[in-house]
């Protein structure tokens, strides 16, 4: 994964994301953990029906062949945290940046809403506040304090859930000792129940995210752009032996 | 219609000169007469067309209201077409701001003659094109109310924006664009401001004297003008290049297919050229009989107009073929799944709409006839512009209903919102030029005036030509 | 010592101006002395008369040097005063810098323009001036200054050459 | 030796246990607390996140699950990471529990509906009064039979009291009904095991170390019994420590998640599973294939099974059956899955019998990747769980109301109404109950036709506990406890119970005992107290009882499998039934098949938005019903996406859009449940979409009793109009990955 390594943080980790498309079954869980953790609102059906939805997270279904020899197949779709992120130079305010462990992070209240990165995301991972979000009393109680809620007119993405790797950090600083692989663990993750989705250190090569990364399994989303995601999906089908 | 004019431009063939030097007979005092009489008698058509259009704009700002108040929600944007109309009618306007300083700037260095009647119109028409075009980037914005942290100076915590984003590079230069192309007028309104101060009284003597500066019209003022005039020229090309490529560049920069084209560029100069000519052909036609300037706006004027809007569409044909080509012969599948929208998918309404309506107007242009026949010209070039916003439309909305990933395509439907600030942009520049039109002298009577000296009468055999002095 | 009269003329026609100034000339009477004022611009020379030197070109050049460097400073420095990576870009590209320099180059090019030929021109003057409503309706108007003996001559010079208004030029508030 | 723990032990313990249960995660650090009932731990820590340990009630799998509260709000649930059933992982409805517990519907104290049942104007009403009316009503009954009790989806506890109380009155025990646990059978599958094991208890099948996998209708990953283990299993099935691969078969007449999932998607005759399982158990005996040749005693079982015919009648054909028993007796570990749609036949007690009899014929039975019975261990004595009721005792219950014998009527965690077939006159029947009280926290359809609600606490503010059904490798209890102050005056059933005991006097107050819930819960884990088997222990009760609520519960630390022995019902041949179906073939050509829906189940989560808003697995749909339709049907209909049809069958008739769906069978028509909510709050009624169970029939397998809820048939009907279906994938898409 060196070309994952950005000069600029020798030191800092690189969090990777690891899909494992042989253990996902689809079953969504990924996607209310997901809702939950970031206060991510929902839409509502007449908005659904025109292609508005807010979901960080989204699960692809592929069909393939006809009945009766047809499969389908799944694929969670998420912000691939892009190494060359083609949406983070086009926004005019910084909005969205790429932090020095290789996120790209969006800074809600620096964004103006030119929807520039959402055109350049070539995943289509970025959703747009199309308007205020609404939560009818007393589910604002459900809100997650770590995490801010957008107003309407702002971009959002998937974040890695920075705010659980920050507290995971800090905890481990105030204990005097490294982040220990597998503690940090962004909503989706710790929900998987077939444990699909794997978190880790893409600079640790001991992680078990390296590990899988490097399985002949392994590719990138649009691996041709050469957006060098930090999301990394591992072919299902095959052992991995 | 005081004076009963002829259906046609067309000068009688007997005499074809007479016409060209028909001011020539005029004294000075005519000229100006024939030019602040329009101006000054407004009649009942006036008044309705203005509030008709006041209206439509009050229209528009009320559906901008909505639009901030809810959310850009309340258009017919979603995922992944984040950009529709407002970005389309954007570039449009955009584009059709470039036949100013085609005509005043680029005519003015090669000395064409016939532009003298004109070019102010053709640089209002810039001038307000762009104010229309400066408006979306700021309707589309999500949050409007925070548009000034794209102003290049260190807002909140001293962070300053971003000089990467084509956005940044579209602001400053359509500004830069604005501001020259309004002090160009400007400048060159000065010595008719005088004239007009000098010819009237009221309201308006005090606006022309004070917009005259204190004009005599002494040699060094003359002078000095024509050297300012002279740099502005040169340097507003340049710039009238550069704004149209850095908007392409909003598109081109990003890897969506279709839009990642070097050739956008250049191609998106000679639409906004054709565009521009097009429309500065129609606003003529319409002005010119509005304002009864049938004696300043004559056939040779439309006939070089024509055939400049002509050649721009030839170049439009060429440049969109190299750009078609290479993406047809690629064959990359994204694109192929676009050109086959277009061609035979839900595109193809617009996309043969867009072929048809640009390429027959240069049919058409190809005859004097229909060059020098208003209303021929009028519908030839309303129907550039017709496929010149459809062609934007395509490029913008079209292109991002595709993507790499087949799950996430979407379609796109328009709503009164989006429509009503469309519509709005349309009426106030028809607003603006229409007051406008009534306020200023429509064409630059010094200019004429320069114009008309530089002819001497001179026999050549049975024939009398009109030749001009190469004296500058 | 003789003290100096102003007087200002008007004329039909270039031709009459040209030759009137010429004689003029004869009289002694300097360029400097003489203004010509007319609604229309003469071609360079066409009166006959030399041109002064300018300094807007060099307004314009200084200018365009200060949008230069402002472009400079933008696309250049403040990237590095507020440091933020985006899209694996280095901070400072040479295409960005390019336009922003470019664009505003031509910014200040333009505006100095303006502002210089404004200058020149020591505009907005709105004071009362020698001038006559007659110039924009296509006279010619010759404004000039010369010692009190030549009053005869002098008039009679512009009398030969149709001069019409001829006398102390009415001071108008522009 | 007994284990003392402070907080920080309880750290180590809590990295050990999760490494040792081998989770993804190999460090968890979360401290788990005690939800003190005065004065609660989050007020003298502000802004500090607590998390305190109870179990999952949006289904009856009885997943352990955390939750972070801060300030004495609930902000987000996880899986209990120490807890061996779900071991930190969670489904989507589990997630979702925060908007049951700060639902915008929910009621905020009791009511009585004035104006008439139906009127849904609610006057509230203070407790002491519901009480007392509650306690006039039942003891002025003329007779004790008069009463009934319909309870759904109860916590052990309650049951418990809910028996003991009738049983003092000397009324019937409850009837207990729930429409999801009707699509996954679990009445039906305990009584197989009944028969094949001798104990009613819903058997686990060890995915995870199985090579080969038959699954006959049991969507194992969405919705079937206990989908967050069995994912856990399938996630170690796929990508096991030693690199094998397991190989899934899933029998279904519609491609579901799991099916999708599968190695092998067979789309099988609706009914016809049985005959494919015996078909295969003939190959295995006649062809001697497996190993042990174990199969030779049980060649009895299939004396009177013809191969050709079992592939005729199932349309699988003979090799297809012969390549399956080859793979399935050939590896060392192989199990066979007898589903939810095989009960839902009403032939479905042969069908599950032939299923399971091939775990009998392959020795799988209480071997490694075969059949277990989870282990009581010392749970025995807590397993008093309800006995979920098969439907016949329900169309009782409704006969006995229709015909006036029953005066009061208390419903608890069901809403029949909208549950049951609505041929079955669930509705009619209520009507003629002259009392009906509810315990329901939300306004829903049945809640509606009582006079009384006594709203419950949901499940995040109430304490409890269960036993897991069906367990895990170990004996297993999952207790429950407030994690917030109630938000509402709610109350809960139990107390409510206890208090209307303690009313009522007599045999009531005597079995009824305890002065509240958490008395007698507390009572309750004393059982386990003092065992050397628990993951911990306490010197004292009081320390047992606080570990038992931080841990979330109590289990073994060791798994103990359990060997179920077959009875001698295995000795007799096999019975050979086929399906019966109502409505005429000629009338109504297709199958229909309503399908639980991933997100809301059988319909209780669709009051959820972050549920309405969760895309279908398969479909990608969101907020509303569709029809399943197999292109080729599609296109003899003249129907395509988004185009309204009617579906029609002999009971009832519903309209909606077409999901043109690969995955079915061209004679099968599908929708999933769970729309179509007239009552039960803004978003389950704001959904477009209708209730599937109006065209099902009111029959149920002779056998078993249970509802035969797929044996109905229907016709469609294009309607010509359209309706748009919030999609998530973009229909021109066509399902394609890339353009390639």
């Amino acid at each position: 994964m060196a070309q994952d390594v950005k000069p600029s943080a020798e030191a800092a980790p690189r969090w990777a994301l690891v899909v494992d498309l042989d253990r996902c079954t689809g079953c969504q869980a990924c996607v209310v953990a997901c809702h939950a953790e970031n206060n991510v609102p929902v839409a509502g059906e007449k908005q659904a029906i025109y292609g508005r939805w807010m979901h960080w997270i989204i699960i692809h279904r592929y069909w393939e062949g006809e009945y009766p020899n047809v499969k389908a197949r799944f694929m969670p779709v998420m912000c691939q945290q892009c190494t060359e992120a083609p949406c983070e130079p086009v926004c005019p305010v910084f909005a969205t940046y790429h932090n020095p462990e290789g996120l790209n992070a969006q800074i809600y209240n620096r964004c103006i809403g030119t929807r520039f990165c959402g055109n350049a995301c070539p995943y289509k991972v970025r959703t747009f506040n199309w308007f205020q979000p609404e939560f009818p009393e007393p589910l604002t109680e459900q809100l997650n304090p770590d995490v801010t809620v957008r107003s309407r007119g702002i971009m959002e993405k998937c974040t890695f859930c920075i705010q659980r790797i920050r507290r995971a950090e800090i905890e481990a600083r105030a204990e005097g000792r490294e982040v220990a692989d597998g503690e940090i663990q962004p909503a989706c993750v710790q929900t998987c129940p077939p444990g699909a989705l794997i978190f880790g250190d893409l600079n640790d090569p001991d992680s078990r995210a390296s590990q899988l990364a490097r399985s002949h399994r392994s590719f990138r989303l649009l691996e041709e752009l050469g957006t060098a995601p930090a999301v990394i999906y591992l072919k299902g089908g095959e052992a991995n032996v | 219609m005081s004076e009963p004019d002829r259906s046609t431009l067309h000068a009688p063939r007997s005499t074809p000169f007479d016409e060209r030097l028909l001011l020539a007979e005029r004294t000075d005092q005519e000229i100006n007469q024939a030019v602040l009489q329009p101006m000054i008698q407004t009649g009942r058509g006036f008044w309705a067309l203005v509030t008709v259009l006041g209206a439509i704009v009050a229209w528009g700002l009320y559906a901008w209201g909505y639009l901030v108040y809810w959310g850009i929600g309340v258009t017919g944007k979603n995922r992944p077409v984040y950009w529709t109309l407002f970005i389309t009618t954007f570039v449009f306007w955009v584009g059709i701001s470039h036949a100013g300083t085609m005509i005043s700037a680029v005519l003015r260095i090669f000395k064409a003659d016939w532009r003298r009647p004109i070019t102010r119109g053709a640089e209002a028409m810039t001038a307000f094109a762009l104010m229309m075009a400066g408006l979306y980037p700021l309707i589309h914005l999500g949050r409007v109310w925070k548009f000034y942290w794209m102003i290049p100076y260190p807002n909140n915590r001293l962070m300053w924006p971003n000089f990467q984003s084509p956005l940044m590079w579209d602001l400053v230069a359509i500004f830069t664009y604005l501001i020259g192309s309004t002090l160009y007028l400007y400048l060159a309104l000065i010595p008719d401001m005088a004239m007009a101060r000098d010819h009237t009284a009221g309201w308006r003597y005090r606006l022309y004297r004070a917009l005259a500066l204190g004009w005599r019209g002494t040699e060094a003022e003359w002078h000095k003008l024509h050297r300012a005039l002279g740099i502005f020229s040169v340097a507003i090309i340049p710039i009238f290049l550069s704004v149209h490529s850095i908007v392409s560049w909003d598109f081109a920069v990003t890897i969506q297919p279709r839009w990642h084209s070097t050739i956008f560029a250049p191609y998106f100069v000679i639409g906004a050229v054709y565009s521009g000519l097009a429309a500065l052909a129609s606003i003529l036609v319409i002005v010119r009989r509005g304002m009864r300037l049938q004696e300043f706006l004559r056939a040779e004027h439309f006939d070089a107009l024509g055939k400049l809007v002509l050649v721009a569409g030839m170049a439009w044909t060429y440049f969109w073929f190299s750009g078609f080509i290479v993406e047809w012969y690629g064959n990359e599948p994204v694109v192929r799944e676009l050109i086959r929208q277009e061609v035979a998918g839900n595109l193809a309404p617009l996309f043969y709409l867009q072929m048809s309506a640009n390429l027959t107007p240069i049919g058409l242009l190809v005859f004097k006839r229909v060059r020098t026949t208003p209303a021929l010209l009028l519908a030839a070039t309303l129907l550039v512009n017709v496929g010149m916003y459809t062609e934007r439309a395509l490029i913008v909305i079209g292109s991002l209903q595709r993507n790499h990933l087949p799950f996430n395509w979407g379609l796109y439907r328009p709503t009164w919102v989006e429509v009503s600030i469309v519509a709005m942009t349309f009426a106030g520049f028809t607003l603006l030029y229409t007051l406008f039109s009534r306020i200023i002298p429509f064409v630059p009577v010094w200019e004429i005036k320069e114009g008309r000296l530089r002819y001497t009468l001179r026999r050549i055999g049975r024939l009398l030509v009109p030749t001009a002095a190469e004296i500058e | 010592m003789s003290d100096t009269l102003t007087l200002m003329a008007l004329f039909h026609g270039g031709t009459d101006t040209a030759e009137a100034i010429d004689a003029l000339h004869a009289l002694g009477i300097p360029d400097e002395k003489m203004v010509v004022i007319t609604g229309v611009p003469y071609p360079e020379g066409a009166l006959g008369r030399h041109r002064e030197w300018l300094t807007l070109p060099y307004i314009v050049l200084a200018g365009a040097a200060g949008g230069l460097l402002f472009g400079l400073f933008l696309s250049a420095i403040t990237p590095h005063l507020y440091r933020l990576d985006v899209g694996g870009h280095p901070p400072v590209g040479f295409p960005p810098t390019a336009i922003i320099i470019f664009v505003f180059t031509m910014m200040a090019t333009i505006v100095s323009t303006f502002l210089g030929v404004l200058w020149e021109m020591n505009f907005p003057r709105f004071g009362p001036a020698p001038y006559h409503r007659l110039v924009t309706d296509g006279h010619l108007a010759v404004l000039l200054e010369y010692p009190a003996e030549l009053e005869a001559s002098v008039r009679q010079t512009l009398e030969a050459r149709h001069a019409h208004h001829v006398g102390e030029p009415e001071r108008v508030a522009l | 030796m007994t284990k003392r723990l402070s907080r920080r032990d309880f750290l180590k313990i809590a990295a050990g246990a999760t490494a040792a249960t081998g989770s993804a995660p190999a460090v968890r650090r979360i401290v788990l607390e005690p939800f003190a009932r005065s004065g609660p731990l989050e007020d003298v820590l502000p802004g500090q996140a607590v998390w305190y340990a109870s179990t999952c009630r949006q289904c009856a799998a009885g997943c352990g699950i955390v939750v972070r509260v801060i300030n004495g709000r609930a902000k987000k649930i996880e899986g209990n990471p120490l807890h061996p059933l779900n071991r930190g992982k969670l489904c989507a409805r589990g997630q979702a529990g925060l908007q049951v517990l700060y639902n915008p519907d929910r009621l905020k104290n009791a009511v009585r509906q004035t104006g008439g049942r139906g009127s849904r104007q609610f006057e509230p009403l203070a407790w002491d009064d519901a009480l007392e009316t509650l306690a006039q009503k039942v003891s002025s009954l003329s007779n004790p039979d008069r009463l009934a009790f319909f309870g759904g989806l109860m916590p052990d506890h309650l049951y418990r009291l809910t028996a003991r109380l009738l049983e003092a009155l000397g009324a019937r025990p409850p009837v207990i009904f729930d429409l999801h646990s009707a699509l996954e059978g679990r009445a039906a599958a305990a009584q197989l095991s009944q028969s094949f094991f001798g104990v009613p208890q819903l058997p686990v099948y060890d995915l995870a170390r199985s090579e080969v996998i038959l699954s006959f209708g049991a969507n194992f990953l969405e919705t079937w019994m206990s989908p967050v283990a069995q994912s856990y299993a399938y996630g170690a099935l796929r990508q096991g420590q030693f690199g094998g691969r397991g190989f899934l078969v899933q029998f279904e007449p519609r491609l579901s998640a799991t099916a999708a999932s599968a190695d092998e998607w067979i789309p099988i005759r609706p009914g016809a599973e049985g005959f494919v399982a015996l078909g295969i158990g003939r190959v295995i005996v006649e062809e001697r294939l497996g190993h042990v040749g174990s199969h030779r005693p049980h060649a009895v079982l299939y004396q009177n099974v013809d191969v050709r015919e079992m592939a005729a009648a199932s349309e699988v054909p003979v090799e297809t059956l012969r390549r399956l028993a080859r793979i399935f007796a050939d590896a060392d570990q192989a199990v066979a899955i007898p589903g939810g749609y095989l009960a839902g036949q009403r032939n479905g007690r042969a069908s599950m019998l032939a299923v399971q009899a091939l775990n009998l014929l392959v020795a799988q039975i209480g071997r490694v990747g075969g059949v277990f019975l989870s282990h009581p261990g010392l749970t025995a004595a807590l397993r008093q769980t309800p006995p979920m009721d098969s439907f016949d005792r329900v169309l009782d219950l409704i006969a006995r109301m229709k015909a006036g014998e029953i005066d009061l009527l208390l419903i608890h965690g069901a809403n029949p109404v909208f549950e049951l077939p609505a041929a079955a006159g669930f509705a009619e029947a209520i009507a003629r109950v002259p009392f009906v009280v509810s315990f329901s926290p939300f306004v829903d359809e049945t809640a509606v036709r009582s006079d009384l609600i006594l709203p419950d606490h949901t499940y995040l503010e109430s304490w409890g506990y269960q036993v897991p059904a069906p367990g895990t490798d170990r004996p297993v209890v999952s207790s429950q406890q407030p994690v917030v102050r109630p938000l509402y005056d709610t109350r809960a059933t139990a107390d409510v119970l206890l208090a209307l005991a303690a009313r009522l006097g007599e045999k009531a107050a005597v079995a009824l005992r305890w002065p509240d819930e958490v008395a007698m819960l507390q009572e309750i884990a004393s059982d386990l107290h003092g065992s050397s088997l628990g993951a911990y222990d306490a010197e004292t009760l009081a320390g047992f009882w606080m570990l038992w609520r931080r841990y979330g519960g109590w289990w073994s630390e060791k798994e103990i499998p359990r060997e179920p022995e077959a009875t001698e019902i295995v000795e007799q041949p096999l019975p050979v039934v086929g399906p019966e179906f109502e409505g005429e073939p000629g009338t109504y050509p297709f199958y229909f098949y309503p399908y639980p829906s991933v997100a809301l189940a059988d319909g209780r989560g669709s009051n959820l938005p972050w549920l309405q808003e969760l895309p279908d697995p398969m479909t990608t749909a969101r907020w509303g019903t569709w029809v399943e339709l197999n292109p080729e049907t599609a296109r003899s209909l003249g129907v395509g996406d988004n185009d309204v049809v009617r579906v029609v069958s002999p009971y009832g008739e519903l309209e909606a859009p077409v999901v043109v769906y690969p995955g079915i069978r061209p004679d099968v028509v599908a929708i999933p449940v769970g729309q179509g909510h007239r009552d039960y709050g803004r978003f389950a009624q704001a959904a477009s979409g209708s209730n599937p169970l109006a065209l099902v029939a009111p029959v149920t397998d002779p056998e078993t009793g249970a509802l035969a809820w797929g044996a109905t048939r229907v016709r469609l009907e294009a309607t010509g109009r359209k309706q748009p279906l919030a999609r998530l994938e973009s229909l021109d898409g066509a399902g394609r990955e890339t353009l390639g």
